[in-house]
């Protein structure tokens, strides 16, 4: 929990920021825009969370979103199959992937960093193999489908919920109880720290740590779907690319801890919320965008080593202050 | 009288929530064996981390050759000649033996690692703790009892002036404790000063010069060489004297509840084992390190499955190759390492005493939070686990509460068969009476209980029914009338099993 | 080296219009655009900013809606699908000026495009191929990636002039196919994905595959240097015929010195400045003299040994006024 | 050692099927041009897998790259600077960036993934702000520097060794000896899986640390450096972009476990060997250059599979045959 207030500090003070330097941040329009986007990213986010917390990694996912996003409009306007085998082939396909994965971990025990490597090369290179490099794209067609990614709900006058944020809402609620409150999520913490303790307990370990991967996988399955509903098209070379590392540097800021066992869903969110926010903030508040990056480096850099001293100066002052009350109190 | 090697004064360490020391103070001439005893919690490991440079006192003096010190690294404790063996491992199990014990004090020759004086010298060090293995083993391929070896091995090639010692028998079998006792005796006579810690007290008895006692991060009191007894240590410690060390009463065993036949272990195919337990029976392994007794629970529990062989619970064969079907059928297995079979350490005290339960207890595999909370409750009173909260992790209680935690998992489960490996491991006089009493209880229960335990008393005491294990193999199998340190020890070292007692043991000054 | 002029923060200045121009991507080609941008911007007294997406169309996409959000009078966009980015595109026209530049998006609600067609383009290159190697010979393309509407179109242009064909901007050849025709072999097309160190290892394998190529095509910027650079260390500077698009200085050097037979100059900086120019005329009411035409062209040049000088002082000159 | 053996055997395999299908593979040239590669990568491997070994990674080396493979053609032929101070301010620029990173990670115990992940953005920002996005070179001078990458020594008639691989042998020898003959290779390899038994024998787990840091943006700068002289040319958006995966890719192969503690300097050179070798297979013998990622990607699954199968294989069958033995021999 401590571990997230930090992040959360960070995310409050640059819209604050931000909604000072611009006015508008503030705007409805973009406000909607910011939302509908950590909402894309922080579907991916999620889903490599749990891989973390198995102390695992999952590279693959820029790939895995760049081979669902281009798949679907290539099945649906190239290849003119229906809706109805397009979407459960995308599922299975992103499914499958994720079981690969978690077979291979698991069973054959290679490092999950070889493995999803291995993934992130081969998905978009498949992706490239299959629309021969070609730009995969929805045109005019399919506005109901796209719908779900690019729809608002009406929500107060003037301010719409996009419809990405309904899925992050419900994918994190599920994600949540999934993680706090059932056995699964518990055994997903425990062999994260120590998953030869885990075995002696009686817990599937491969079972979970499969699972995990089927998550991640599924998640960037969905992400790319939406991600592809939402910019209408896919150019298989760089759609996706960088993802994961967006992704995972979401959920590590967020509170996971890359040696697993660690991890909670609202950091993850926070952790998406905050790199989109910035690079909003970035385009709205200056006039140069070839620095982003080294902005969202350094703020997040900043940020992190400010909630380390923080929580510093904090043990510090409460071990003091605990010493002084307990010899005041004997003495 | 000499100028004291070491002495501390009033020292004092608080953790968060916890005050660990409450000004500690004790001093250690040279040639003298100092034992600190102290009940699980007490803060020995603490203070001796202080000495040895690992953690630094919040307040108070140490001394060293009469000048005020205060280490701030390992490094200084090592340079001015203070080495110290952990509570727990701590070997870099991705080198090799050699390159563990000479980690941080490399030979070298131009400046390179000299690794064939690695290889010599390590040899001798070995050779000193009785562990005859190649110094360029890996260690992660060397059961635990001879890591401990290695870890003392390391310790010596220090040539310290001040060797504390934390447990370091406590998962060692008394063969070895032996030899390390007599090794303990040689570098007393060279002038090395000892400071020995450990929760048996017929070793403390056997070895120590003088006694201090800690009880609650205070000093309790201290025993001079001629006061050394048994029962004086225990009501120092624990505040009271403590009477009937070994409650267990031999009952009419019921049916076999265990039946293991021809099992065959990997590292050891070629024996055939087999064992029966019955209902309300316990039974004891004894064995050397290194004798196979891990491997073969490890093998009834699935863990590490066996090559051949059936196991038969209440009739019904066992998959073997999966501990939640062995889980379900009634066993449970408390294992020997703790820090990595028996525990998250990261994980609080409440979710590991529940992880092995959660899947019986879960509601549509949703957790069940109240029967988590009640079954914490109930295991921390039971095993009178030392905690400040039931939310606290693991890896900051000390080790032998760290131990019962592991033990109340497993009775948490409710077990029909209980595997016991080294249950008492680190624990204190007191909570081993009742770890005792509790293992009497399930017996009377009906529960059937196997115990791996290289404490050949607690053997003789407890078990109904004792096999021996040499090399991988069941030599034989002693009744309780005929369970004694010779009869075990013969069978032990290979000898055979129907003139265990004509045997003679080499005389040894320290009865184990 | 002085700070940028840039004219005032968006907040600030609610006098005058603001105008961006969104590029495709970043490459020295759109620093020149850039700095025609920023030229008009100062001759015409009006805010114009140069942004340029790194992560592709979702990035392209998510500037637009930020500089929407930040109520920006008018745009000129590269756009990178033109056929599937329809809808974001009218939505940007309906909150502001719109305009095509480089690619067009024919339909869409942009209200003029200004540009070349890449294809006619190509088909300059390919006859600079040809001039090359009056006798025919093999041929090897080096682009950065085919996936760009630009680059193929531009690709396409090179193979339908060298082997002869009519024009026909419609038809695409598979990024592998080997083609033959008129006393011409297109061994292949290879793609570095902007990498350099790549670029140059296509370069590299090329030769040492086809040991008797004749000519190395290189299609971006970047590729006609590399390929240099891949020859030299092969010594066969002179022995493999170079053809180049875009005006490196490695490139323009190399025509130069011979080394490199021409090259198809685009006028990325006229993109630039007419750009601003037609979105100033667009933003401003007051302005009498709106633009009426749909389509302003920007056409391409070949430069060759005779007219490379003149070209590089040009060049020099427009960039000059920016330093 | 057997770690190595896979993925050697795995090299060996690709070249001899590379060097029939294609006559072109053995030629001198085509062999100078694979080992200059190779050499450029190696180098980047080699400082990663000292990262490695302590537990860490270090993702911004493809953006150190960029760093210094852009400032170098900037500090030479746009501000002009002497070479003699040029060449010293970039190597300092690499190595305070690797002591930064040390710092952060031991001093305030932040993540290497956050520290490094932030380094991927910072530095290359920082190029691009410097450069102004515009491309750097050397145009026509510097040849002589330009030696140091491009040059070659002669060695057999019709065939020199290219500089860079001097380079690589040098550091590569340096560093085997450092991580297997001194006391500070032998540090590292403790401290990478038990930091706390490192500690608690003396060792100064975090001077160690920082030192591997150190190393890895050092080497990581030696190869921008020569890799800007041999291509002559920077664009800082993309110059040297996803290196830091190749790297990790090539000493994760060459049997560094991202757990720490294990690595060997010969695994890290054949990793990085094969990832160029399995490049020039796919130009010279297929007509794609397309799916180039997607083959990569899978002769590395299908290799490591390959490896982790015959191992099982390999045991199983001595298992057995002991087994047979034994009972034999009871018999
Ligand atoms: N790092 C820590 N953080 C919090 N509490 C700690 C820490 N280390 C020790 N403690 C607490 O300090 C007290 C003393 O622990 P210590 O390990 O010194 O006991 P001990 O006497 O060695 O016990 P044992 O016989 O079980 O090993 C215990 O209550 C323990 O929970
Ligand atoms: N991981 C391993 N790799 C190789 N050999 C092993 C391994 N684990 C155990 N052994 C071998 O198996 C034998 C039995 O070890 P086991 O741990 O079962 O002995 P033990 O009687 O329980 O003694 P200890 O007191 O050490 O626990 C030993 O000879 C040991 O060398
Ligand atoms: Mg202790
Ligand atoms: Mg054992």
């Amino acid at each position: 929990m401590k571990k997230i207030l930090g992040i959360l500090a960070l995310l409050i003070v640059v819209c604050i920021l931000t909604a000072c330097l611009s006015s508008s941040f503030l705007s409805a329009y973009n406000i909607e825009n910011v939302l509908r986007r950590s909402a894309l990213f922080g579907i991916l986010s999620i889903g490599v969370a749990f891989v973390i917390i198995t102390g695992g990694i999952d590279l693959s996912l820029g790939s895995v979103v760049c081979l669902v996003g281009c798949a679907l409009p290539w099945l649906l306007t190239v290849q003119h199959w229906p809706l109805s085998l397009a979407i459960p082939t995308v599922a299975a396909l992103s499914i499958g992937i994720g079981l690969a994965h978690g077979l291979l971990v698991t069973k054959l025990r290679i490092q999950p960093f070889i493995v999803t490597l291995c993934g992130l090369l081969l998905y978009r290179g498949i992706a490239r193999g299959f629309t021969r490099d070609q730009t995969v794209g929805f045109g005019n067609e399919f506005k109901p489908l796209r719908t779900l990614a690019t729809g608002k709900i009406p929500f107060l006058p003037g301010f719409d919920i996009p419809a990405p944020l309904i899925f992050l809402v419900v994918v994190a609620i599920v994600a949540a109880i999934f993680l706090n409150r059932t056995i699964y999520g518990r055994y997903l913490l425990a062999l994260g720290r120590n998953p030869q303790a885990a075995t002696y307990s009686g817990i599937r370990t491969e079972r979970m740590t499969i699972l995990a991967y089927v998550i991640s996988s599924g998640l960037a399955g969905l992400g790319g779907a939406l991600f592809v509903l939402d910019v209408n098209s896919a150019q298989p070379v760089d759609f996706g690319n960088f993802y994961e590392l967006y992704a995972i540097a979401a959920a590590v800021l967020g509170g996971c801890s890359l040696r697993g066992g660690e991890g909670a869903i609202v950091g993850v969110l926070i952790g998406a919320a905050l790199m989109q926010v910035l690079r909003n903030t970035i385009t709205l508040v200056t006039e140069k965008n070839n620095v982003e990056f080294a902005i969202i480096g350094a703020v997040i850099l900043v940020g992190v080593i400010a909630d380390e001293l923080t929580r510093r100066i904090a043990y510090r002052r409460r071990t003091a202050q605990a010493l002084r009350q307990t010899i005041t109190s004997e003495a | 009288m000499s100028l004291p090697l070491l002495e501390a004064n009033r020292l004092e360490k608080s953790f968060a929530g916890v005050r660990a020391l409450r000004g500690v103070s004790m001093s250690l001439k040279p040639a003298e064996v100092l034992a600190v005893i102290g009940e699980n919690g007490a803060g020995k490991s603490t203070l001796m981390k202080i000495l040895a440079g690992v953690q630094s006192a919040d307040s108070g003096e140490l001394k060293v050759d009469g000048a005020a010190r205060a280490f701030r690294s390992v490094g200084e404790a090592l340079s001015h000649g203070v080495a110290l063996i952990h509570q727990e491992l701590n070997l870099a199990e991705t080198l090799d033996v050699g390159a563990n014990i000479f980690l941080g004090r490399e030979p070298r020759r131009f400046g390179l690692i000299d690794e064939r004086k690695i290889r010599s010298e390590a040899r001798r060090y070995l050779d000193q703790v009785g562990l005859s293995i190649d110094p360029t083993t890996p260690l992660n391929a060397l059961p635990i009892g001879q890591q401990q070896l290695v870890e003392i091995a390391k310790a010596l090639s220090v040539n310290a002036r001040v060797l504390i010692m934390d447990e370091p028998t406590s998962s060692l079998s008394g063969h070895e404790a032996q030899s390390l006792l007599k090794l303990i005796d040689t570098l007393r006579s060279r002038g090395v000063g000892i400071v020995y810690i450990s929760h048996r007290l017929a070793e403390v008895e056997a070895i120590a010069d003088r006694v201090e006692v800690l009880r609650d991060g205070e000093n309790a009191g201290a025993l001079q060489k001629g006061e050394i007894c048994h029962a004086k240590m225990v009501s120092l410690m624990v505040g009271r004297e403590l009477s009937q060390f070994y409650p267990h009463q031999t009952l009419a065993p019921g049916a076999a509840i265990l039946d293991v036949q021809e099992l065959r272990t990997a590292t050891h195919p070629k024996h055939r084992n087999s064992l029966t337990v019955h209902a309300g029976e316990i039974v004891g392994i004894a064995g050397l390190v290194g004798a196979g007794r891990t491997e073969l629970l490890e093998a009834i529990f699935g863990v590490n499955p066996p090559v051949g062989g059936t196991v038969l619970v209440q009739g019904f064969p066992l998959n073997t190759r999966s501990p939640q079907a062995v889980i379900k059928a009634g066993v449970a297995l408390v294992p020997e390492d703790r820090k990595h079979s028996g525990l998250v350490l990261e994980m609080s005290v409440r979710e590991n005493i529940s992880l092995a339960t959660l899947a019986r207890d879960q509601r549509l595999g949703f957790l069940n939070r109240e029967r988590e909370q009640s079954l914490c409750q109930e295991m921390t009173s039971a095993m009178n686990i030392k905690t400040p909260s039931a939310d606290q992790p693991v890896q900051f209680l000390s080790g032998g509460n760290q131990q019962k935690v592991v033990i109340g998992k497993w009775l948490a489960a409710a077990p029909r068969v209980l595997l016991l490996d080294e249950p008492t491991r680190g624990i204190d006089i007191g909570a081993k009476q009742e770890i005792y009493r509790l293992m009497d209880e399930l017996a009377s229960r009906g529960v059937g209980i196997l115990f791996v335990s290289s404490e050949l008393e607690e053997i003789i005491g407890m078990a109904d029914r004792a096999l021996v294990m040499h090399e991988g193999r069941i030599r034989g199998e002693l009744k309780r009338a005929e369970l004694s340190e010779e009869s075990i020890m013969n069978l032990a070292t290979g000898g055979d099993a129907s003139h265990g007692s004509s045997i003679v043991q080499t005389a040894s000054p320290f009865s184990l | 080296q002085k700070p940028t002029p840039i004219s005032g923060n968006a907040e600030t200045s609610k006098g005058t219009k603001k105008v961006a121009f969104v590029t495709n991507g970043v490459a020295s080609f759109w620093t020149i655009a850039e700095a025609g941008v920023k030229a008009a911007g100062q001759d015409l007294g009006i805010s114009a900013q140069t942004l340029m997406p790194v992560e592709g169309i979702s990035d392209q996409k998510r500037i637009i809606e930020d500089l929407l959000t930040r109520g920006i009078d008018g745009i000129a966009v590269s756009p990178i699908d033109p056929a599937n980015q329809t809808e974001l595109l009218n939505a940007a026209a309906k909150r502001a000026k719109l305009i095509t530049t480089d690619s067009d998006a024919p339909k869409s609600d942009r209200l003029l495009y200004i540009g070349m067609d890449n294809y006619k383009a190509g088909r300059m290159c390919g006859e600079l191929v040809r001039e090359a190697m009056p006798s025919g010979g093999s041929v090897m393309i080096f682009i950065g990636r085919l996936e760009q509407d630009n680059a193929k179109r531009r690709r396409q242009g090179v193979i339908d002039a060298i082997l002869g064909r009519p024009e026909n901007g419609d038809n695409f050849d598979g990024p592998n196919d080997v083609l033959e025709g008129n006393g011409f072999k297109i061994l292949g097309t290879l793609t570095d994905q902007f990498d350099r160190a790549k670029g140059k290892a296509n370069a590299e394998d090329a030769l040492a595959k086809y040991p008797d190529i004749g000519c190395m095509v290189g299609l971006f910027a970047y590729n006609p240097p590399l390929i240099l650079e891949a020859l030299a260390q092969a010594k066969k500077i002179n022995s493999v015929k170079v053809v180049a698009f875009d005006e490196d200085d490695a490139t323009l050097d190399g025509i130069a010195k011979g080394t490199v037979h021409g090259t198809v100059v685009q006028n990325p900086y006229l993109y630039g400045y007419r750009s601003v120019e037609v979105l100033k005329k667009l933003v401003e009411p007051s302005s009498s003299e709106a633009p009426t035409e749909k389509f302003i062209d920007i056409p391409a040049r070949q430069i060759r040994k005779d007219t490379v000088e003149a070209f590089r002082a040009d060049l020099q000159s427009k960039l000059g006024t920016k330093k």
